[in-house]
């Protein structure tokens, strides 16, 4: 087992490096990584002069491969003789330095480590929500297979999934937001400003949490070991949340992992909607310069865009520890 | 103990999938939906009453009426023609997506399962680590570099799209390789190419239609989530997560029209997975039952 | 080895599936005696082991039901019991072991989990005949009884660390525990090897003698019928054709059905050359033929048994037939 | 031995009434010959192994199958028998040794020569249903050998279909449906049917009838003979149950993990089991006869892993007359007179008496 985990992080290795490349990548295929940096401290119409000093300041004249290593290492440090600014990208991804913002005059990792905890709130709250909903649909729909239950709930799970989750979060906002002015809809300032984003957020991932584990549960109970537990003279009770549970629970807590990259896109989009300030938020209205945010902001982009790909391979790598560890299979197999 | 039973009801002519699929409510539901779209998309404009785009500013935001059924945006364009017209982009996303993909996706799942060694865990691992990343997050990047538009929609959601394929098609070459008849195949004499062919590829055909009508929908969905963040399919196109963008600006005065865009994204995207769901029961035998 | 224990009469046990009704079991008639080892024999689809199933009524509902008959046990009829009641039948007065060790464990708990749950269940809770603290015991007791090597560690196993033949003897460990009088074995070494079979049928056996408990072995397999049962039903298209005491079914064989079946198997030693086989195939379940099933298949079929279905009749102190043949007027 | 069943003669039907039933010559010459064939196969015990292991599913097996013959290769599952049997078609490639057909070395065929040569060879397997692609029609199944070889085409193609349908007890208008409409006996005759387009001149029978109900299994072994007493074929029937082998085969070869442990004609067999494995088998066989009560003893263990099998003699751990010798050393398959073949280090000739076990 802990030969596995270790394996499992070596293998992180290559993977973080090709993500390193995929993000330091963004700004010059751009075409113009100057005009973009120019265009995000505000100059529209930049000169020749301008252009050229920005490119040396940057150091976005040297070779490809230089400029990724020094994004990564800071090093080699800014060359005085071409007179580049040593400040703007000192340090290195590797130390942490994500560069400058000129929109917020900030570090970019000061803008992200304030955002992110904001993103983790309404993640954690959604998942929640999406565990409860889902899990106790999924269950209740098996069990009560091909009755108006079942129906009623697999029905809105499907509805679940086929709803854009933004729309429901713009129909929530006109409803409770501006009809019935119960909640608030717009920034986070206190609890009752999850409520919507959350739920919203939620709903949306529990209807396809309902049809796995429904899917899930119904092959368990199929299976001919829950035929045994009933020939034990087993109580129903015991047959279905001990036995059945457990082992649906299996595919269902890998699917859950697995579909954690849409619970990312899915907060992006629920944040901007609701206009939290998060990460998503942060990326596509400020970085991108979409959903009502003035120009793009390509060091906020990269610093976003790591963020989350950083956050996709955690997620992954506990999916297969956890999978590793429900599945005694496994777990005692050989060499484990 | 059932399948026992089934086994010896004797033999039907058709496979039991399609009678059960033609059974199903969900599947003429879905396909009557999908029937709908296709036409509409086909005679939008035969069938809308106005042009998607011209601008008539002094008949602007108004309400439901028999002119305007759904009323009219803030450039005075006609709703209903708009959605009319807007199926033809949620199929070209969803047809394209799924075409490109699948073309990506199918072979290298195929090569990667059937020849297994070395080539596989190449492939394996590329798919493993596209799988892993969020896909809306990567698309949105993508357009951020390279500009919105129906295309790079589509390009930027096949870069972690083709993955699924990929996986779904390895697997499926897998167990089916290790099936007797492909075995039996060789006994004969068949050749790999043919084997492939002729026996890999049509007994993967269900999960392949199955992963067809649910990543379909989940296409049209995510593009127009990337729309209504401006960086997807970009007003005036009469694309309906763009027509939702434009209608937030006055949400609270007409509400309606932020309402038939996602009412519309909705009836196509349950159609589709009515659609998907039914083949999947159907296909599924331990589903039937 | 005289009283009845499990007394079945008209069973009759269909599935309501979308295409028709499949008669599965249709009017099933035996009984089994006190430490009496009984078999059912027959072909795919006859019908066996849904008759085991209908006894403990684990018939998967929907689509099956047991729509007609009665199923004396100790002189009370399981249909007519509660859930509850029945369910407390199950696994001490009556269990069930089936056809795949390798399917029919949880995976995810210890053997010996598996094995204590009932125990701790039954003669715990509910019977109060042992207490909590004995159960660990009485789990390693029954895996000594099966003659697993070395229950103290293997106890905290999981089933795939165990081979096929160990599963099986696990099924029977946990099925035994609360002393059941009557074990149901469906198809026990179907899913075995040979010299494994031996072995389960020998244990079952030697328990059967120390426990007395009765078992009914469900099989398609002659020769585990010949070599384990006192008293044989051989079931068709969900019906009892012929039932007898082991010598006289296999020395003289009355249905046609029987005897079709007995000269079918090869046995080691016989003489080369054709093996006899019936022709035709298993009837319909749905739209079974009118009359007696088999007589599409029968080389004596006769008018009546295009016509009517042929009741069982006795010919010997054991021994009952359901053909024409047999009864009064129609000649040999 | 039995065979005592049905007392009044019984008019049960056969599937046809072949006067030509089993009068194949089986001619002195070696059609297949295996020498010190070896197989091992790597496997990785889940993602979580880091060493692979080797599992010795062959490990240095010798016979020969005359021309016309039908060998008999019995055992336990696991014991190699069915990898035994994809090599002899060159379905996989042995570790080491080297297998002849018709005299020549397979090891010398590359991929396509061994592709041509398959025409002359034929396999039928447990699982009809398995092993028939469900998504072709009959017709494509039968016609696709003659395809592949190039055999015939248009009308004389056809006529080699419904001759081969006839043969095998089909209806023509069976041509144009799917595996998966027809009973497992019936599926067993396509996949026949499959084999015998090409008239190959050895079939491998991979328990050709375990999958099916008894009085089915009657009308294939029933078929199977007719065929071979037809057509000359030469058959290696691989299967765990000696009552079939028995019925079948005239030599019998048995196998236990990996090697073949007693190799004999089938009278001898029967009669003069010599191995003590083979006489557990003979003694655990089901056999349908209730008078006969089961002299000798079960065997006690199970049946030992493929990956790391027991030193010396692998039947020593659960052999009643083991001594020390048989943990050391491996018995070599040597004649014990007229041709009785037995891999035991106790057993010098034919005339050998085992001691009673208690």
């Amino acid at each position: 087992m802990y030969g596995f985990i270790i394996r499992r992080l070596l293998l992180l290795i290559p993977i973080m490096l090709a993500v390193s490349i995929v993000v330091f990548m963004l700004l010059p295929l751009t075409g113009d990584p100057e005009r973009q940096v120019l265009l995000a401290q505000g100059v529209q119409d930049p000169s020749v002069e301008q252009l050229e000093a920005v490119r040396h300041q940057y150091g976005y004249h040297r070779p490809l491969y230089i400029q990724y290593i020094r994004w990564m290492t800071g090093y080699p440090p800014a060359d005085p003789n071409e007179n580049e600014d040593a400040g703007v990208m000192s340090r290195g991804l590797l130390r942490g330095d994500l560069g400058f913002s000129h929109k917020f005059q900030t570090p970019v990792l000061d803008k992200m480590l304030e955002a992110l905890p904001n993103t983790l709130i309404l993640m954690a709250a959604a998942f929640m929500i999406s565990l409860a909903l889902g899990l106790l649909l999924g269950v209740i729909s098996a069990l009560r297979r091909k009755t108006w239950v079942d129906y009623t709930g697999m029905g809105a799970a499907l509805f679940g999934v086929s709803i854009p989750n933004y729309w429901q979060g713009l129909m929530a906002i006109l409803i409770f937001g501006i009809w019935l002015g119960w909640l608030p809809v717009e920034g986070y300032h206190g609890l009752s400003y999850l409520i919507l984003p959350a739920l919203t957020l939620g709903t949306a991932q529990a209807g396809s949490l309902a049809r796995m584990t429904r899917s899930s549960m119904l092959d368990v109970l199929r299976q001919d070991y829950i035929r045994t537990a009933r020939a034990k003279g087993l109580r129903e009770r015991t047959v279905i949340y001990t036995h059945a549970l457990k082992n649906a629970f299996i595919p269902v807590a890998t699917l859950l992992f697995l579909r954690l990259p849409y619970l990312f896109g899915g907060t992006v989009v629920i944040e901007t909607v609701f206009n939290w300030p998060g990460m998503g938020t942060l990326l596509v209205k400020h970085g991108m310069g979409a959903a009502g945010g003035m120009g793009k902001d390509w060091f906020i982009v990269q610093g976003g865009v790591l963020m989350f790909l950083l956050m996709a391979v955690t997620a992954n790598l506990l999916c297969d520890i956890a999978y590793a560890y429900l599945n005694p299979k496994i777990r005692y197999g050989e060499g484990g | 103990m059932l399948g026992k039973i089934r086994g010896h009801l004797g033999s039907t002519r058709r496979s039991p999938a399609f009678r059960y699929f033609k059974r199903d409510i969900r599947a003429k539901v879905g396909l009557a939906i999908v029937l709908l779209v296709i036409s509409t998309a086909i005679f939008a404009d035969f069938i809308a009453p106005y042009s998607p785009t011209e601008q008539h500013l002094d008949e602007a935001e108004q309400g439901p009426s028999w002119k305007y059924l759904m009323g009219t945006d803030w450039a005075g364009r006609d709703i209903f023609s708009r959605i009319v017209h807007g199926t033809r982009y949620a199929l070209a996303i969803g047809i394209l997506f799924v075409v490109v993909t699948a073309s990506i996706g199918v072979p290298l799942g195929l090569l990667a399962g059937y020849r297994g060694g070395k080539t596989d865990s190449l492939i394996m691992r590329m798919v493993d680590a596209t799988l892993a990343m969020p896909g809306l997050i990567i698309a949105l990047a993508f357009v951020a570099v390279f500009g919105p538009g129906l295309y790079n929609v589509i390009i930027a959601l096949a870069i972690t799209g083709w993955a699924g394929y990929a996986r779904l098609m390895r697997g499926q070459a897998l167990a089916i390789k290790g099936e007797v008849y492909i075995e039996a195949a060789r006994a004969i004499g068949e050749k790999d190419r043919t084997i492939v062919a002729r026996y890999v590829l049509p007994n993967s055909i269900s999960p392949l239609i199955v992963m067809v009508t649910m990543t379909l929908p989940a296409a049209i969905l995510i593009a127009s989530a990337m729309s209504y963040l401006g960086l997807g399919v970009m007003p005036p196109a009469p694309e309906w997560g763009a027509m939702l963008l434009q209608s937030t600006r006055n949400l609270a005065d007409n509400p309606l029209k932020s309402v038939f865009p996602g009412v519309a994204i909705i009836v196509v995207v349950l159609g589709f997975n009515f659609l998907g769901d039914a083949l999947r029961d159907a296909f599924d035998p331990r589903l039937r039952e | 080895m005289s009283k009845p224990l499990l007394k079945v009469q008209g069973l009759k046990t269909y599935f309501f599936l979308e295409r028709g009704v499949v008669k599965a079991v249709d009017g099933v008639d035996f009984e089994i005696k006190k430490g009496e080892i009984f078999g059912v024999v027959g072909e795919t689809g006859c019908g066996k082991s849904v008759t085991a199933l209908s006894i403990l009524r684990l018939v998967q509902s929907p689509p099956g039901k047991i729509v007609e008959g009665k199923i004396i046990f100790e002189g009370e009829n399981l249909l007519k019991k509660s859930k509850e009641r029945m369910r407390k039948i199950r696994g001490t007065k009556i269990s069930m072991i089936f056809q795949d060790p390798h399917t029919s464990l949880d995976p995810v708990f210890t053997v010996g989990h598996q094995i204590a749950e009932p125990i701790e269940l039954h003669q715990v809770i509910e019977q109060h005949l042992i207490s909590a603290d004995e159960v660990p015991k009485k789990v390693i007791e029954m895996l000594k009884l099966v003659k697993i090597p070395d229950p103290e560690h293997r106890v905290v196993e999981y089933p795939h660390q165990f081979s096929g033949g160990m599963k099986q003897r696990t099924m029977i460990a946990m099925m035994l525990s609360c002393n059941p009088s009557l074990l149901i074995a469906d198809e026990p070494t179907t899913a075995v090897d040979v010299t494994i079979q031996a072995q389960i049928l020998d244990l079952m056996r030697e328990l059967r003698r120390k426990l007395g408990t009765s078992i009914l072995i469900i099989t398609h397999n002659l020769g585990v019928i010949a070599e384990m049962c006192d008293r044989v039903a051989v079931m068709y298209a969900g019906n009892i054709v012929e039932q007898a005491d082991i010598m006289t079914l296999f020395e003289s064989p009355k249905h046609p059905y029987t005897r079709a079946l007995l000269a079918a198997v090869p046995k080691v030693g016989a003489k080369k050359g054709e093996l006899e086989s019936i022709t035709g195939m298993v009837p319909s379940l749905i739209t079974p033929p009118p009359g007696c099933k088999f007589h599409p298949r029968c080389p004596h079929a006769m008018d009546i048994c295009r016509k009517k279905f042929p009741q069982m009749i006795k010919i010997g102190k054991e021994h009952l037939v359901s053909c024409h043949l047999y009864s009064g007027g129609a000649k040999k | 031995m039995i065979s005592r069943a049905p007392k009044a003669k019984l008019k049960v039907a056969k599937t046809k009434a072949p006067a030509t039933s089993r009068k194949v010559k089986v001619s002195k010459k070696k059609l297949i010959e295996v020498k010190g064939v070896k197989k091992y196969f790597e496997t990785k015990r889940g993602i979580f192994a880091r060493e692979s292991k080797w599992v010795h599913a062959v490990d240095d097996v010798n016979f020969y199958i005359r021309k016309g013959e039908v060998f008999g290769l019995v055992g336990e599952s696991g014991c190699g028998k069915t990898t035994v049997g994809k090599l002899i078609l060159g379905l996989i490639r042995p570790t080491a040794g080297e297998i002849y057909f018709d005299g020549r070395s397979l090891a010398g065929f590359d991929e396509e020569e061994l592709r041509k040569l398959r025409r002359r060879m034929g396999i039928i397997y447990q699982h009809p249903q398995s092993s028939l692609n469900p998504r072709m029609t009959v017709h494509t199944t039968l016609s696709r050998p003659i395809d592949i070889h190039k055999i015939a085409e248009g009308s004389k193609k056809e006529e080699i279909i419904f001759k081969v349908l006839e043969e095998v007890g089909l209806e023509p208008q069976h041509l144009d449906r799917y595996p998966h409409e027809f009973s497992g006996g019936q599926q067993q005759r396509i996949a026949i049917g499959r084999v015998l387009v090409l008239n190959p001149e050895f079939v491998v029978l991979d328990e050709p009838t375990s999958a099916l109900d008894v009085s089915v299994q009657a009308h294939i072994l029933n078929l199977l003979s007719e065929l071979q007493g037809k057509f000359g074929f030469t058959y290696l029937l691989i299967s765990h149950d000696l009552n079939i082998v028995d019925h079948m085969s005239d030599r019998i070869a048995v196998m236990y993990v990996g090697k073949i442990v007693e190799l004999t004609d089938k009278k001898e067999l029967r009669e003069n089991a010599l191995h003590p494995y083979t006489r557990s088998l003979l003694v655990v066989a089901p056999i349908a006869d209730p008078t006969r009560k089961r002299k000798g003893v079960v065997l006690k263990g199970e049946v030992p892993s493929v990956i790391s099998p027991p030193p010396g003699c692998r039947f020593h751990p659960r052999c009643s007359y083991a001594k020390p010798i048989c943990k050391q050393s491996e018995p070599e398959l040597h004649d014990v007179g007229d041709g009785h073949m037995v891999a035991c280090h106790f057993v010098k000739d034919r005339k050998h008496k085992w001691p009673s076990p208690h």
